[in-house]
């Protein structure tokens, strides 16, 4: 075992990790920005060093400073966490190079997922079905306008290096087709460096159905059933739930095999997660892999009752995978609500500024992941995620209650945040029916914007 | 501060401490005062799960000796290993009372195996070194006062 | 500090302190003061969860009158429902502005199918009657508002 | 379903209570002392009634008051919670003569359960193994030596009516039996207003094992498995889980069988809990049966996935069990903490007064069921219980450990609470090892305290 990680990361999933080590008997080290000097992850630590000052790019982006705070610490292992370093391939070759194991993929693991358009190349020669569209990189609109003649309107122009909805943009005919790539060639230069895109169909009403994977060195590996993040506006996760009432048994084996086949394609080791859309007939694409731990993992853990992180570590010390695929079984249903500090009356900007009140909700099926206190300040520098609220019952309806129930006792007072978004959701006829697809949110709330200003 | 007035603030705080109150605001004779009690989380008193930081803060109390005696410190801009000398068998950079000149080099910090040399930004004599030699510091930790000269 | 004030300022916090109240703010000859307690989970402006009492507080209300004018609440001492009159035929046996002696009947509460008689303690005018015939009373509420003659 | 339930206690239970009707969309009235008007349990509740000034007698044990209450608030259900009006079968009585349904068993069933010398008669004529000790009442010392001259000492006196620890003496020889009979009567006539007085033998460190009951009005009837509530002081439970370390398969057959023998016998309605004493050998006896909800029902959700509160509403209301036993499965393994307004260190007295800082744990595993908030005020008039922690692994070893690290999250300042004793048991290595009888705290607590002595 480990005996002390250090974890390159902030926020609840710092936490969460520091939780994991406590409960291996691992030693953890927080690192923080200046602004973060009163946060949960350095008080829950048992060491911790600052890093930098408060922006990201020169604290927790900043690999020089983080490595040396490994060194000095005298860490073993660091776990980037997600965002951040957590898919940077260098960073883990870094910490290779110094000696330090890294807790997730190997650096060729992440760059073989990492190019969206050669992972969609690699997983169409493995027989996984990808969303129709162009062999690789478009050079320029009329290669755009050419491929859109064969696949047919309408299209979804993404990022090479893309991820988290950035570069992305969608095309209903020739004019739209112009202006989205030129636009989406600026954002993906702008927000990755590399200007590369590609082109896929549109699918209608889809699904985001993703599974969770989890493999060893030993080339061991097992799918633990499909996360839904369907419930999602513009392109950011919102609510997920495990199981997905649009995944059956049989579809269930389907997909499970692909996502298999997808993470043996590239070797894969670790914690993973492959994205797939799902279209109303029943078919489903590859999407993406993500080579790390996700927001939402929790929801499997819930229903498998498996650890993810503690799993991730395990098998990042080399560890044999302790489980089997057929004794893998999904107990209920759990549902997850991001709150974060983001005003949903005002096109959900964020919503910087100190906490006064902060009352969790409890009892039965309800977990908090969070890092938040009274008086907690919530910087501008770092993202708006404040607390994920996780509800586990025996079907989806329980699970629904209790979400419901669980809204209406969480107070966070002091800043505006996606409490009441979420109620709203929960209580939608259309949601609890299970019947949604990725433009949902799109629909419900800005008919309820509209029929506000009304 | 007329002392009198001092005397009254303290007794107000004294008087708000022993409260049960979260906040405080007087305003008299043109003196606005505003007390609050909070951010329970992360009181020091807290209990034994607070975490220990590794590295000693003491930044905090030299802090405020350096006011009263305006003393300038020198802060590491990374994370790293502080040596006092280019080598183990090399005379330090500096000791306590020299005098250091602008762009003087006064340490190094050994970050990712690379050897960074800090340099004073002021002419001054060296009047405290806070950091033993070989050990880590952080980023923004103060390793040494200067007194201008 | 005068003493005085300092005194002042203590019984004021301590009235607080035993007070439900959440938050207090005072202006009095040149000195405003503002207190608050940290009861978040109660505080006033909660979100549409907080429980709806059933049953009117009008005791809320009624109180700060009746310190203004002296008056006297009759309170029923149990759980049950409120009723002005023996029964719905017969005359209420108390209206505003009627003059009640000690240990008359002023109404009936009915709890568990027993008719409770709730009786006035001292002489006196009925300023006002709280509660409507028929209505549920919860444990201490403030039927009457009596002024002592 | 039930419109609207009244619900008759306060504290954590009312809070437990009010949860299970939200998520069966069930509406809620509180009923609450006039010390009690800030609680949670009023505040979450829909609606909700001042029945009383602060002393129990006069709040929440007035029958007059709390029915008054339920006819005004138009409920047709009264749920009981624990404690207080919970096993008093003339309030059940009463709920059935006004047209309220009483959520728990029939008065009957509180009764045959409620004289433990009936019950011990009852338990032994349907062959479940009970203590060796008198046939019924021991009427004076006379007869109480004579007893103990067939069965031999150490021997517990116990009150008929008794409960909770009181009107209980142990005797180690003739002239210990003596006075301890004499203390034991005075203590059973004030705390029960019923001198009556049994002797049974004592079980050398014994085990405290209790199964749960889930029965419907048509005879139907399953247990959810054990519940391990050996670790006590001063029989009062500390620490429960689910399952036992004591208890392998074959055992918690033998012993769950009895436990449903023992409902049958009396045709028991509702939920339940049937303790028994379990041996070094492996024997068990019956003790007793509660006829109520009770604190450490939480363990046995964890691991069943079953709301036990919900059913016992679906219960009463006259619903068909909805499980089966021979699907009941036992999905890893929970244990609780009772975090209790209580000084450890100063032989556990109470200590009332105003919490200031209330940070509760979270992340995977862990559960909290509390009603305190910071700044909530202690009452000096009721029990000491300010939270229920849960925590739930996939085996007891990650049972411990998240309870080991979500003591170390749980921060309650401004009155002395039981966290730091909580944290000493689950440390020491016999707990860690399963390895305890119903003396173990108060020899590792005494020998502590001593040791800090010196």
């Amino acid at each position: 075992m480990f005996s002390k990680i250090l974890i390159a990361n902030r926020g609840e999933i710092a936490l969460r990790i520091i939780r994991a080590c406590r409960e291996l008997g691992i030693g953890t080290v927080a690192i923080y920005s200046e602004a973060d000097v009163n946060s949960l992850h350095v008080r829950f630590a048992d060491e911790s060093i600052c890093i930098g000052p408060p922006p990201s790019s020169s604290s927790y982006l900043s690999i020089p400073n983080i490595i040396s705070a490994a060194e000095v610490m005298d860490v073993e292992a660091i776990h980037p966490g997600y965002g951040f370093l957590a898919e940077n391939a260098h960073f883990a070759e870094v910490c290779e190079s110094c000696g330090i194991r890294f807790v997730g993929p190997t650096p060729e693991n992440i760059r073989a997922m990492g190019d969206k358009i050669e992972a969609r190349k690699l997983m169409k020669k493995a027989g996984i079905p990808v969303i129709p569209g162009s062999e690789g990189v478009v050079k320029n609109k009329e290669e755009a306008l050419s491929i859109v003649k064969k696949i047919g309107y309408p299209v979804m122009i993404k990022a090479a290096a893309g991820g988290g909805g950035k570069g992305m943009r969608i095309a209903h005919n020739d004019v739209s087709l112009a202006n989205a790539f030129l636009t989406a060639r600026t954002e993906a230069e702008a927000s990755f460096g590399n200007p590369e895109l590609y082109i896929e169909k549109c699918i209608q009403d889809p699904r985001h159905i993703e599974f969770q994977i989890l493999a060893d060195k030993f080339g061991k590996i097992i799918h633990l059933g499909e996360r839904e993040c369907t419930i999602q506006r513009r392109y950011q996760k919102l609510i997920e739930e495990s199981p997905s009432s649009a995944v059956d048994k049989k579809l269930r084996k389907k997909m499970g095999d692909s996502a298999l086949r997808a993470a043996k394609t590239i070797k894969y080791m670790s914690a993973g997660t492959v994205e797939f859309l799902l279209d109303r007939e029943g078919h489903f694409y590859f999407m993406e892999m993500n080579t790390r731990i996700q927001v939402e993992h929790s929801v499997t853990e819930m229903v498998t009752g498996i650890d993810l992180v503690k799993e991730q570590i395990r098998l990042a010390q080399g560890d044999k995978l302790r489980y089997h695929q057929d004794l893998i079984k999904l107990n209920g249903w759990a549902i997850e609500c991001r709150i974060n500090a983001e005003d949903p009356e005002n096109d959900f900007l964020p919503t910087p500024g100190e906490i006064n009140i902060c009352q969790f909700p409890g009892g039965p099926g309800i977990r908090v992941d969070s890092h938040i206190y009274p008086s907690f300040y919530i910087q501008p520098f770092y993202d708006s995620l404040l607390a994920k609220l996780i509800a586990h019952g025996a079907d989806r309806e329980e699970a629904i209650a209790r979400m419901q129930r669980a809204l209406t006792e969480f107070e966070i007072s002091g800043v505006k945040t996606t409490i009441p978004f979420h109620s709203t959701v929960l209580n939608n006829p259309l949601f609890i029916r299970g019947k949604f697809s990725t433009g949902f949110i799109d629909r419900i709330w800005s008919v309820k914007a509209k029929s506000e200003e009304a | 501060m007329d002392p009198k007035v001092k005397e009254e603030i303290e007794n107000i705080i004294d008087l708000f401490k022993r409260s049960n109150l979260g906040e405080f605001e007087i305003e008299k004779e043109g003196i606005r005062l505003r007390l609050r009690k909070d951010i329970p989380a992360i009181s020091v008193e807290s209990t034994g799960t607070a975490a220990k930081p590794a590295i000693e803060k003491e930044t905090e109390k030299s802090e405020k000796t350096e006011t009263e005696e305006d003393l300038i410190p020198i802060k590491t801009p990374m994370v790293g290993t502080f040596y006092q000398a280019s080598s183990p068998e090399a005379t330090p950079f500096v000791e306590e009372g020299d005098i250091v000149e602008a762009e003087q080099v006064v340490c190094i910090i050994e970050a990712m195996k690379l050897m960074n040399e800090i340099k004073a930004e002021t002419r001054g004599r060296i009047a405290k070194i806070l950091v033993e030699d070989g050990h880590p510091v952080e980023y923004g930790q103060t390793l040494f006062l200067v007194k201008a000269e």
